[in-house]
């Protein structure tokens, strides 16, 4: 216990050092959403349309902002030899950074969500759904996000691997999410069917994400 | 480093000891003549009793404005002439900036609603003054992430100068969009274009605003200094320690 | 004297409260801070690390 | 406690490191490792570390606490110090002590200090690690030896980077170490100050890895 | 001459071979389009109208993505110390490093846009005219993040709290270059101005950003 | 050529590292800077390099190229290696060559080849130097002093990681740059087999730079 706790308050402790933390994410999903109007023009309707979309679309730059370097800082400055020494099972310990990683830059944008709303005034139900599409939707990014974080390391060539192998998975969340956002925005669709989709989606990158990552940080060894 | 980095800021803190009180007086009376003048100012013939609002909505704008202009200053004082006080002053107005700026864009929202009939559009001024409201935090977020303060300091400078583009579309958003804000009519070539009734409550409660920032912004610097003396001393502390 | 603050008056009272709220909340910092900096700074010289020592200030 | 490998052969990314190499050491025992650049000396250690896979032969740990395997009984520095900078010096050592220890040392602060003592870190301890200096840095990835109690040491070239008093506090800590029992295995070019230890020179292939040299226990 | 040509070839090489911004950019930008008809449902017209401005906002994001490594990668290996002390003025060797990662990140997604033109169906002017936006002013984008890399660096900070500083500083180029593309795909009014402006803003950039980041560098000097 | 420092002050970070350093170098010479870890070995180098500010005192280098800067007219190795992974050790080098020498030592790939054979890495020129060893980096990065011809060397702790053999190349070719009226500093906890050297001990600090300690030259 004591090392799974160590782990996720150094993981988080590093975000927040490096990378600001929630507040950080918070402010970086304020300006995304700020961005939109210049794009698209000041016409609300629209931008209420949209305004879930681009919301997601921000989570996963987050995501992938912070997530190529979530085994490469430790993998360079030879952290992850220790890690990989440890006790604790290796799936746990990516299950752990990507908890951490998902805590340092996911969670902000659920919890920004009902500022976002105000500039996009979507009413309090739409809010709470797209909020709640995020909560189940941004580990999911994580988890895929980890999986090619590992490869990244392990490979030489792990950038192309990541883009070309791992993004295209996070593509059925992101439709699914969008979805059931804007069903709960704007309707008519029913909220429900995408909703449990994407919630499924989670609970399987949930599994595989974690193993897929350790397997591959295991035969990247040498 | 040298006795004169320390002499100027602790030359500073006595002269903030001698007049920051005068600050504070004159601060009270002019927020006192503003408010009563604010008071008995008629209402606008098409705003209503709405138009109260502006008397503190404007002068919030322009210390909005003020500040990052202070801030621009101060970090030419760190980039150029290096001087400690320089990084001071400009860690000190940005909170003071955020602060005016939210009240900025709270009281001009809550004047929008009756007025536009919405608490906010994406038009060029509003919008131009949320990326200034968001420019403030980062800025907050910079200094608050780095502990070294001078490396801070000089970060923020850079940055200060490049967000200074924002100024002049803020101030010329109105003129270069078409936009439901009103365009300049006090701060204007060729004069004030505001009754009288209401200009003078206008340009009271602008005096008053300008100086509670004066005098907030000493106060702030000289806590400012203060908690440098305190890291250096800690610094020391832990040298001596070792 | 009472203002007849016509139909709005609510936004305008909310607006002067919120600008009143928001500068008292600044003074109180400022003021909580100062005295939270005295007395670090305080019990720093009391425990002998002297003025003379923060002459190495680099501000 | 006795470490045997037998006919060991690492081959890293499709190239043969070294190969059929043997040697034993019973608790107490420190093993220098010995060659050229190039010649896999820090190979060696990573295999051992489980950090690279065993191509070939055996590795064999007997008489150690049973449920854990050989990585998880030892202690690696590496090249790498593994320390963060944006984290303090004790929040560095305090996170490996309490990932490395688990329930054991889990955050006595009593503990932290001593290993802090122990590399003349003390006046260190809330630095960033960020402003360290080379050797502040290694003593810092040294102090995880003394901060958690692992039986096998895995030391790759300890001494470099440390001025002369710190490489003889470090020589005290292994003669103690292996006084209390343990095991070292270190890399190394120049002397490091252990008295009695077996030498493993390897000879180490041609700089552009030739045919394989077969390493020779001495 | 010859120094400027090596660093150029060598942050390109870089950049193939780890793969890490280009491509990840590309799909991220690939996303972004694909996503949109999931947002907006099928409605092509409306898609068409916001089309420039959806690709606008992906290219924001997307070159957003390899920056924060521009500089830190070659300070935690020391090269930045070389290249500080070399002969050539920081400000080219900034401008060149921008180039270069320009050429690897924001190129391709201007050579993507055709691609993209088909989801979003634009007809071949307008095509181009988007295309062109992006090719002006991508670069621009490049060096303004370049400053934000460089304050990164120099502040050992990195991932979201960069682009809460950066993007601010972009939006001027966000809202002529969408003006511009949408004078040209919906008119009405014409391509020209908004095109001039964003030209214009490009220039600034180009030597506004070079000099933010080389400053942020010297003064990020210890 | 001299270089001569007087009254030189460093600080990093509010900090104050080293105060009141003197020294003076002709051509030929050679200044050994030692000290305890944390004394300011590598502060003092990377002052003179230009990469870290000078606070007080000045640092002045008459009779050399009057058109370039003290720093572009030197040579700096300091604890890390500045070599990219992805490329290979030929690329790595040629990349330096052309960055730092510019037009002068564009590209002649016989400097380059020379340069790798006299560090010994000529059989290892088209391996990514992600493969290479501790050692052979370090020598990856000391090749550049040979690939670049620049009169002033800074070097810091240059043997570390260095094999027996490689170390006395690298002293043979310090030796003979001094023959060629260069200027060395080097950092360094042992010797590094430099035969008459002026040494300047850093009293350096407590662990955590404390009272300055003024450096003397001997
Ligand atoms: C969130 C919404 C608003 C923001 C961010 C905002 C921002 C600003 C700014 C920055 C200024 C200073 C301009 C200058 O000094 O040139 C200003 C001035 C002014 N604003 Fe607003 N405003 C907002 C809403 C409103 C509304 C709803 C009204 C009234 C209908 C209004 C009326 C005025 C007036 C009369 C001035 C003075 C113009 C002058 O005399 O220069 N504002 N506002
Ligand atoms: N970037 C930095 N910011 C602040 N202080 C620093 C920084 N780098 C080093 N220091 C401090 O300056 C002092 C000298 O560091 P320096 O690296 O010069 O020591 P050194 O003599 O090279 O030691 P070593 O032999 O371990 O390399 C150390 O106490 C260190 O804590
Ligand atoms: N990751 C790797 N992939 C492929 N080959 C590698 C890898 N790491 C090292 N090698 C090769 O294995 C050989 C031994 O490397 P190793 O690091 O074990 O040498 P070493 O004895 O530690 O040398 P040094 O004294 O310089 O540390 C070298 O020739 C090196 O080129
Ligand atoms: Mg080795
Ligand atoms: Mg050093």
């Amino acid at each position: 216990m004591t090392n799974v706790a160590a782990l996720l308050m150094r993981d988080m402790r590093l975000a927040v050092r490096l990378g600001g933390g929630a507040p950080i994410g918070v402010l970086f999903f304020l300006i995304v959403v700020t961005l939109m109007p210049f794009a698209l023009g000041p016409d609300l309707a629209l931008l209420r349309r949209i305004g879930p979309a681009i919301l997601w679309l921000g989570a996963l730059l987050a995501s992938l902002l912070a997530l190529d370097r979530l085994f490469a800082a430790d993998h360079e400055d030879g952290s992850l030899d220790l890690i990989l020494m440890s006790r604790l099972p290796l799936e746990v310990t990516v299950a752990v950074k990507a908890l951490a990683h998902w805590l340092t830059t996911g969670l902000p944008l659920v919890i920004a969500v009902p500022v976002l709303a105000l500039f996009l005034d979507l009413e309090p139900r739409a809010m709470a759904a797209v909020a709640l599409t995020l909560l189940v939707g941004t580990p999911a990014l994580t988890c895929i996000g980890a999986m090619g974080a590992a490869l990244a390391v392990t490979l030489r060539r792990g950038g192309l691997i990541l883009a070309v192998l791992v993004l295209p998975l996070t593509i059925p969340v992101l439709i699914f999410g969008v979805a059931a956002a804007n069903a709960a925005v704007v309707g008519p669709m029913p909220f429900g069917p995408p909703f449990t989709i994407l919630c499924a989606l989670s609970l399987i990158s949930f599994v595989i994400g974690p193993f897929a990552a350790a397997a591959a940080l295991r035969h990247g060894l040498d | 480093m040298t006795i004169i980095d320390l002499a100027n800021p602790s030359r500073f803190l006595a002269f903030t000891a001698r007049v920051l009180p005068w600050l504070v007086a004159a601060t009270v009376c002019a927020f006192a003549v503003g408010l009563y003048l604010a008071a008995l100012a008629p209402d606008d013939y098409q705003q209503g009793a709405t138009v109260k609002i502006m008397f503190i909505h404007v002068p919030n704008a322009w210390l909005a404005m003020f500040c990052w202009t202070v801030m621009t200053v101060a970090a030419l004082g760190t980039l150029v002439w290096r001087h400690p006080l320089a990084d001071v002053a400009a860690k000190a107005a940005a909170p003071l900036g955020a602060a005016f700026t939210f009240l900025c864009l709270l009281t001009g929202s809550l004047w929008g609603r009756p007025m536009w009939g919405t608490y906010w559009v994406w038009d060029g001024r509003l919008t131009s003054v949320l990326v200034l409201f968001l420019m403030y935090l980062g800025v907050l977020a910079l200094w608050r992430t780095v502990e070294d303060p001078s490396r801070a300091a000089r970060a923020v400078a850079i940055l200060t100068l490049v967000g200074a583009i924002n100024l002049p579309i803020i101030k010329f958003s109105v003129d270069w969009w078409a936009t439901l804000h009103q365009p300049a009519s006090v701060l204007r070539l060729g004069g004030p274009t505001i009754h009288r009734s209401i200009l003078v409550p206008l340009l009271v409660m602008g005096l008053a605003f300008m100086l509670l920032f004066l005098t907030l912004h000493l106060a702030a610097m000289r806590n400012e200094i203060l908690r440098r003396r305190v890291r250096t001393l800690r610094l020391m502390q832990a040298q001596a320690g070792a | 004297m009472i203002l007849d603050l016509g139909p709005y008056a609510g936004f305008i009272v909310v607006a002067y409260a919120a600008a009143l709220a928001v500068v008292a909340a600044l003074i109180a910092w400022i003021v909580a801070d100062h005295r939270a900096q005295q007395r670090t700074l305080k019990d720093l010289e009391a425990r002998g690390i002297g003025r003379r020592s923060a002459a190495k200030e680099v501000a | 406690m006795r470490l045997t490998a037998s006919a060991l052969t690492c081959v890293r990314s499709g190239r043969e490191v070294f190969a059929g190499l043997d040697f034993s050491l019973v608790a107490g025992e420190a093993l220098l490792v010995l060659g050229r650049n190039g010649a896999g000396k820090s190979s060696l250690l990573r295999v051992v570390a489980g950090l690279v896979r065993i191509a070939a032969g055996k590795l064999l740990l007997e008489g150690a606490a049973a449920e854990l395997t050989l990585p998880e009984q030892s202690h690696y520095v590496g090249h790498q110090d593994a320390v963060k900078p944006a984290l303090t010096v004790q929040e560095n050592l305090a996170f490996w002590a309490q990932f490395l220890g688990g329930e054991a040392a889990a955050a006595t602060d009593a503990a932290l200090a001593a290993a802090l003592d122990a590399l003349d870190l003390a006046g260190l301890a809330t630095l960033p690690a960020a402003y360290l200096s080379a050797g502040q840095r290694r003593r810092l990835a040294l102090a995880r030896l003394v901060a958690v109690r692992r039986p096998i040491w895995l030391l790759d070239e300890p001494t470099s980077a440390l001025d002369a008093a710190t490489q003889e506090r470090l020589a005290g800590l292994m003669r103690g170490h292996l006084a209390g029992g343990g095991i070292i295995l270190a890399a190394t070019h120049g002397p490091i100050g252990l008295a009695a230890t077996q030498e493993l020179r390897l000879a180490g292939a041609a700089p552009s890895a030739g045919p394989p040299g077969p390493g020779d226990a001495a």
